[in-house]
């Protein structure tokens, strides 16, 4: 049995004015488990809190209940003073008589009995509370980055220069992503490469960040704090630690008809290449699916005339197994497949082509050296076609497109719509729009600039199909505002392909029990309020794994998620929120219905051995819950049909206790 | 009639046991009177020749049997199935119940299993003998010339409305496999709904007061596998052991329909045992109904691993309010 | 909007199955339409006079008739909205008007020329020969 | 219970932590009234709210119950109120199946700058339920004083 003890503040007026605390105090005096019960004026003033340690010591309490203002306000004080006269502070329940009652109702005879209803639950709890201690995990001090695009460039920066190791890991055989390929980058037009390829540089010099590429992770084990990591590092079959990046090998490679991924298929690559001359790590990587000498035995010429001696055709992947605080995932976006939009004969000429292609193609390092050519002759296009909005905003038709916003394909369809009248004033630009969303710093100026500055001409409505005809492509759309149908001839047709999230983005989010929305970005810890956590404990977002997002945007998330990383690595013991679920293991059915409903994958199942009453054993799946992962909301305690899963400090019995105190 | 017949059951359980594929026979034999048909476990070809039946009263769904059958030894236990076994045998398999590699499950066809209580209405009391006969059962009391009636007559309500011949789980299947059956096993539910409040009322207290808390609904349930039942457990505040007032077997059944919700397969052992003909089942399908038309059509146990729709959710679900009336028409 | 132009405007979206306020107004319907250059009134602008009651012109426009149901609009709308289903509607409720029935049977080899694809005959035929 | 010959309807609020006891405490602030009759008991997430608690609140003598918490899609934990939705849905209607009026349960999202919806809810409701009168079906007699 509980000793309790029942502090009822006045708050001033503010709660006696309405209620009696003399006859709440005396009438709490008499519910089962109270020893002593008293009232007084300001119970979170110095003088009250002293009477409450006072009586701690004096009547051995072992349980307390403060009747006051909501637990929002004074619960923490309250606490303190409880442990400072050593008693558990989870051992001490507010009865909410001034937010809930003083200040909702007039009439003092009901307010005083409803204040000692109020009363009366919260000693029905106590009764039952126990003490509870946070649970405590170390916090292993080094990061693993996921992806190393900007997004995981920049958030593995900023946590290196903070002085904690940093891992990336890139599934390509350079770090850079998406932005080592564009041209120039809105609203500024710097060039991409001008501005991405010193960072990347940064990464490989730093000492406290290792790149993994050409890697992928294999598998995640542990909780926040404490994940254990294995990460695949694939075999490149060339030494990385002797390869010096001349690129003799990538020259003199016999395997010429290899496409280029770098350059979206546009040109060919040797099977043994570097994917551009800026890579970090700048060594070579051999293609397997298309190496003579892997699939028949018989080459060898990159061998021979490496210098170095860093070609092993006998290279295996390796795994690497390694401990982490946090994990940041960064895995970034590729535009959507255009082969279900057959209106714009994508796959008919080789003059259509998405936004991505172009930005290859008018890069100096790109395919055709920066000459903005058709793809299908090497010729001038004259009149260029924009499409915005393809695939994006899609909501009819799931497999061809996607419901949201790509967010980015206004601000870039502008600058390649600039870029092209600034270069060649002799070509025709038209950019088709359903909206022009440009918020954003400088943004909107930026668009307003390529229509009255340079001539672009944008016009509302959709193009409706695109059929080639002769060398042209006939472009067949809606002007809306002039309520026409236009037909135009055009050399060029440009895509703003929809983005979806990278298709390593699922299987990843499984091994990190992240949760997904239904278009596979990560979803946000709280979409407002936490927007680079994921719901995961340690499990950090960076980038347009997240949700759409242009550079700077990416950047600022990037450096907000490694903020949070170091917030984390920076403590040296994680304590937990103690008021979090555990499973009666002898209760468990091991169902999986708990596991199913925890948003934070904090509950796993391991097979336990029993005593049975006979004196056998047997073996039973039960579940059991991470406490430094458990957020305490309870949704498992609910899906669990046994009850052997509870909630502490809200457990079914209190509860219950407070629901028959009400109904009394 | 069953089209398998109980030799060719024999037969095969002979096999699997002499070849030692299993150890262990799931099956039934006849208990006090012929329609007492138990469930047994026989682990001897002789018992088996003895002993095993299979009839038209052979309703029990051996699925829960296995939680405890598959624990006892590391070898396999021979289990026969009915299509609408086969539903709760998944269900378990996804709840991580039993361990699928003890279990050697044979597909049965079945024609529907007969309810005693209309047997008796139809034939009287002091029945010595039923045997099928074609599409009849002849009936042999203690005072009146053999009866014969047409099995359809005495088919059990849930057969009546059967949701699916199709077995969607065995290692080996007897006879021909069949199809899910678009039933019209809701149409008692929407009667329900459509009644006023106050008539529904009327209804649930005329059946749930005649509850005894004898626990065979539950015990029976193939979903309701828990190690230790709520309702038996001093530690969750609502223990209860026998009914008490006018509420306690309202909170039973409804909490008992709850825990099963989006679990239950409807396979009706809930409505076949109770002593007091309670007709439980309406309880659980009017969750299934619920869910069906809440969230998209659900059956559980079709597919082993799907996710129940309770511990599913989409951001689009309806509003408790809107359920409530989409639930019964008589708030629209 | 009065009393029976709103009857109209539900009876419409409702026999129609088409609901107008999914329209983004990016009018790939119009952009698409074979017929666009024949019409008073054009996909887009089908959707957008239905959403706002604007039913009246659209009952009175020979647009209605010169929508070949060819479904390129419902084929490449991105939102699901069904344009032609919506002009579908529209011609029913001037065809449904007592005493307006505008062609017989009769009338119909008159009206053919070579460019009127056969599925508007077939079509032209279903409807107006009741 | 029965107030100068008044029916008063016991009525219990489940209110989660993080939006819709916070609403509470912002019509405390505001001083917005609502009736004595309704109680709240605090739970960390609407979906800790198990079914067995308001069927035992009814058990025990309440007349109406009403569950509180953040909009959907703004719960603190991301997803436990979209379990409370589906939960609530299914008990909410089947206990209007076995005959229990609709009125006495509700389920309502109030966040915590909604303290004028929390009071204007808990007038409406507790209105609602005072016209129903006491809970003669749900209770349990043995409770009754």
């Amino acid at each position: 049995m509980q000793r309790i003890g029942v502090f009822v503040c006045w708050c001033g007026s503010n709660i006696a004015g309405t209620v009696d605390v003399q006859a709440v105090s005396d009438a709490l005096q008499n519910e089962p488990g109270v020893v002593f019960s008293t009232n007084y004026q300001y119970m979170c003033s110095q003088a009250g809190q002293d009477i409450i340690k006072n009586a701690i010591a004096e009547h051995k309490l072992t349980g307390i209940v403060v009747c006051s203002c909501s637990p929002r306000m004074h619960e923490a004080t309250f606490r303190k003073t409880a442990a400072a006269a050593g008693l558990n502070p989870y051992m001490v329940e507010i009865a909410n008589i001034r937010e809930q009652c003083s200040w909702v109702h007039k009439d003092m005879p009901t307010g005083t009995e409803k204040a000692i209803i109020l009363g009366k639950a919260a000693v029905a709890k106590v009764n039952l509370n126990a003490p509870l201690k946070p649970g405590e995990s170390p916090v292993t001090k080094r990061a693993l980055v996921i992806g190393g695009g900007i997004a995981g460039i920049q958030t593995a920066l900023d946590i290196a220069e903070a002085g904690f190791p940093v891992d990336i890991v890139e599934k390509k055989p350079t770090i850079g992503g998406k932005m080592a390929q564009l041209d120039k980058t809105f609203p500024t037009l710097d060039c991409a490469a001008c501005i991405l390829t010193p960072k990347m540089v940064d990464v490989a010099q730093n000492e406290n960040i290792r790149i993994f590429s050409y890697s992928e992770v294999e598998e995640v084990g542990g909780f926040v704090g404490n994940f254990d990591v294995k990460i695949r590092k694939k075999a490149r079959f060339v030494n990385e630690d002797i390869c010096t990046g001349c690129g003799i090998c990538t020259e003199k490679c016999p395997q010429k008809k290899v496409p280029n991924e770098f350059n979206l298929g546009m040109d060919n690559r040797r099977a043994i290449y570097i994917p551009f001359a800026q890579a970090v790590p700048k060594v070579a990587t051999i293609d397997a699916d298309y190496c003579t000498m892997l699939k028949t035995g018989k080459c060898g010429v990159c061998s021979k005339v490496c210098t170095a001696g860093a070609i092993d055709y006998t290279q295996k992947d390796e795994i690497i197994e390694e401990k982490y605080g946090a994990i940041v995932a960064a895995t970034g976006f590729n535009p959507i497949s255009m082969d279900k939009f057959d209106e714009y004969a994508y796959n008919q000429s080789k003059d259509v082509i998405t936004s991505l292609e172009f930005e290859r193609l008018t890069n100096a390092a790109g395919p055709s050296a920066g000459k903005l050519v058709r793809p299908s002759d090497g010729k001038h296009p004259h009149t260029i076609v924009f499409v915005q909005c393809v695939g994006s905003r899609c909501a009819a038709c799931a497999e061809k497109g996607k419901e949201y916003c790509s967010k980015i394909c206004c601000m870039y369809t502008a600058k390649h719509a600039m870029l092209t009248r600034d270069k060649y004033p002799d070509t025709d630009v038209y950019v088709f729009y359903i909206d022009v969303r440009t918020p954003g710093k400088a943004f909107d100026e930026f668009y307003r600039r390529a229509v009255e500055e340079y001539g672009v001409h944008y016009i509302k409505g959709m193009v409706g199909k695109v059929s080639p005809e002769g060398d042209k492509l006939m472009v067949q759309a809606s002007d809306l505002l002039a309520n026409k149908q236009l037909h135009i001839e055009a050399d060029l047709v440009v895509l703003a392909a929809a983005i979806e999230p990278d298709k390593s983005a699922r299987p990843l989010a499984t091994q990190l029990t992240a949760s997904m929305d239904t278009n596979d970005f990560f979803t946000e810890a709280h979409p407002k309020l936490r927007p680079v956590e994921s719901p995961t404990a340690g499990v950090f977002l960076s980038g347009t794994c997240q949700g759409p997002k242009d550079i700077p945007e990416t950047v600022s998330q990037a450096s907000a998620a490694a903020a949070k990383v170091i917030g984390l690595l920076a403590k040296d013991k994680l304590t937990g929120n103690p008021c979090v679920a555990g499973s009666d293991e002898l209760m468990c059915n091991g169902c999986s219905s708990c596991e199913r409903v925890c948003p934070y994958g904090a509950i796993t199942y391991v097979d336990k051995e029993f005593r049975m009453p006979d004196r056998t054993t047997r073996v039973r799946r039960v579940a059991s819950v991470n406490e430094a992962v458990c957020q305490g909301c309870g949704a498992c305690t609910v899906a669990c049909p046994s009850g052997a899963m509870d909630l502490k400090g809200f457990a079914t019995k209190q509860i219950i206790a407070e629901v028959d105190a009400i109904c009394r | 009639m069953q089209k398998v017949t109980c030799d060719t059951l024999v037969a095969k359980a002979c096999e699997l046991l002499e070849n030692g594929t299993v150890d262990r026979v799931l099956g039934w034999k006849n208990g006090e009177f012929v329609y007492d048909v138990t469930p047994a476990l026989f682990t001897t070809v002789d018992d088996i020749k003895s002993e095993f039946v299979f009839n038209d009263f052979c309703g029990a769904n051996f699925s829960k049997y296995l939680i405890e059958e598959t624990r006892k030894t590391e070898s396999k236990v021979l289990v026969f199935l009915k299509p609408c076994d086969t539903y709760s045998f998944n269900q378990l398999l996804t709840e991580h119940r039993f361990d699928r590699e003890k279990v050697y499950a044979v597909g049965i066809p079945c024609e529907g299993m007969a309810d005693i209580t209309k047997v008796k209405a139809a034939a009287g009391d002091g029945i010595t003998a039923i045997k099928a006969e074609g599409e009849n059962l002849v009936i042999s009391t203690l005072y009146d010339d053999d009866k014969a009636v047409a099995c359809a007559d005495v088919l059990a309500e849930r057969c009546v409305v059967c949701k699916s011949k199709k077995h969607v789980a065995y290692d080996e299947l007897l006879g021909e496999d069949g199809d899910v059956i678009d039933s019209n096993r809701f149409d008692e539910v929407e009667k329900l709904e459509a009644m006023t409040e106050d008539e529904r009322f009327a209804f649930w207290q005329n059946e749930l007061s005649r509850c005894i808390r004898c626990n065979a609904c539950r015990d029976v349930c193939p979903a309701c596998t828990c190690e230790k039942c709520v309702f038996d457990n001093p530690e969750s505040s609502v223990v209860n052991k026998a009914i008490s007032d006018s509420f306690e077997e309202k909170m039973f059944h409804i909490i008992r329909a709850f825990h099963v919700a989006g679990r239950c397969t409807d396979c009706g052992e809930c409505s076949r045992v109770c002593p007091q003909n309670i007709p439980l089942h309406l309880l659980n399908r009017k969750f299934i109904k619920d869910i069906n038309s809440f969230y998209g059509e659900y059956q559980a146990g079709a597919e082993a691993g799907s996710r129940a729709p309770l511990v599913d959710y989409t951001t689009e679900d309806i509003e408790p309010t809107d359920a409530v009336l989409k639930g019964a028409s008589d708030n629209a | 909007m009065n009393n029976s132009t709103e009857n109209l405007q539900k009876e419409i979206i409702r026999s129609s199955g088409v609901n107008p306020k999914k329209c983004m107004r990016c009018g790939k319907c119009s952009a698409t339409c074979p017929a666009y250059d024949e019409m008073e009134y054009h996909p887009h602008q089908f959707v957008y006079m239905v959403e706002n009651g604007d039913i009246q012109p659209l009952l009175e426009s020979k647009s209605l008739f010169q929508c070949l149901t060819c479904f390129a609009c419902i084929e490449r709308c991105p939102r699901g909205v069904e344009p032609a289903k919506l002009v579908e509607a529209v011609r029913l409720a001037v065809i449904r008007k007592q005493g307006a029935n505008h062609l017989k049977a009769d009338d119909i080899p008159a009206l053919l020329d070579e460019d009127m694809p056969q599925q508007a005959i077939v079509s032209a035929l279903r409807k107006y020969s009741k | 219970m029965q107030i100068n010959g008044e029916f008063q309807p016991k009525i219990v609020a489940f209110c989660c932590n993080w939006c819709s006891y916070a609403g509470a405490d912002l019509a405390g602030n505001n001083r917005l009234a609502y009736p004595e009759n309704v109680k709240i008991i605090k739970v960390p997430c609407s979906c800790r709210v198990n079914p067995m608690f308001i069927l035992r609140a009814f058990q025990r003598g309440a007349d109406g119950v009403i569950l509180c918490g953040c909009h959907p899609g703004d719960c603190h934990y991301t997803s436990g109120n979209y379990y409370t939705r589906r939960r609530m849905a299914l008990l909410f209607s089947m206990l209007n199946y076995l005959g229990i009026e609709k009125e006495r349960t509700r389920v309502e999202w109030v966040s915590a700058a909604e303290g004028a919806k929390f009071a204007q809810t808990m007038n409406e409701f507790t209105e609602a339920v005072a016209a129903l009168g006491e809970n003669k079906r749900l209770e349990d007699l043995r409770c009754k004083k």
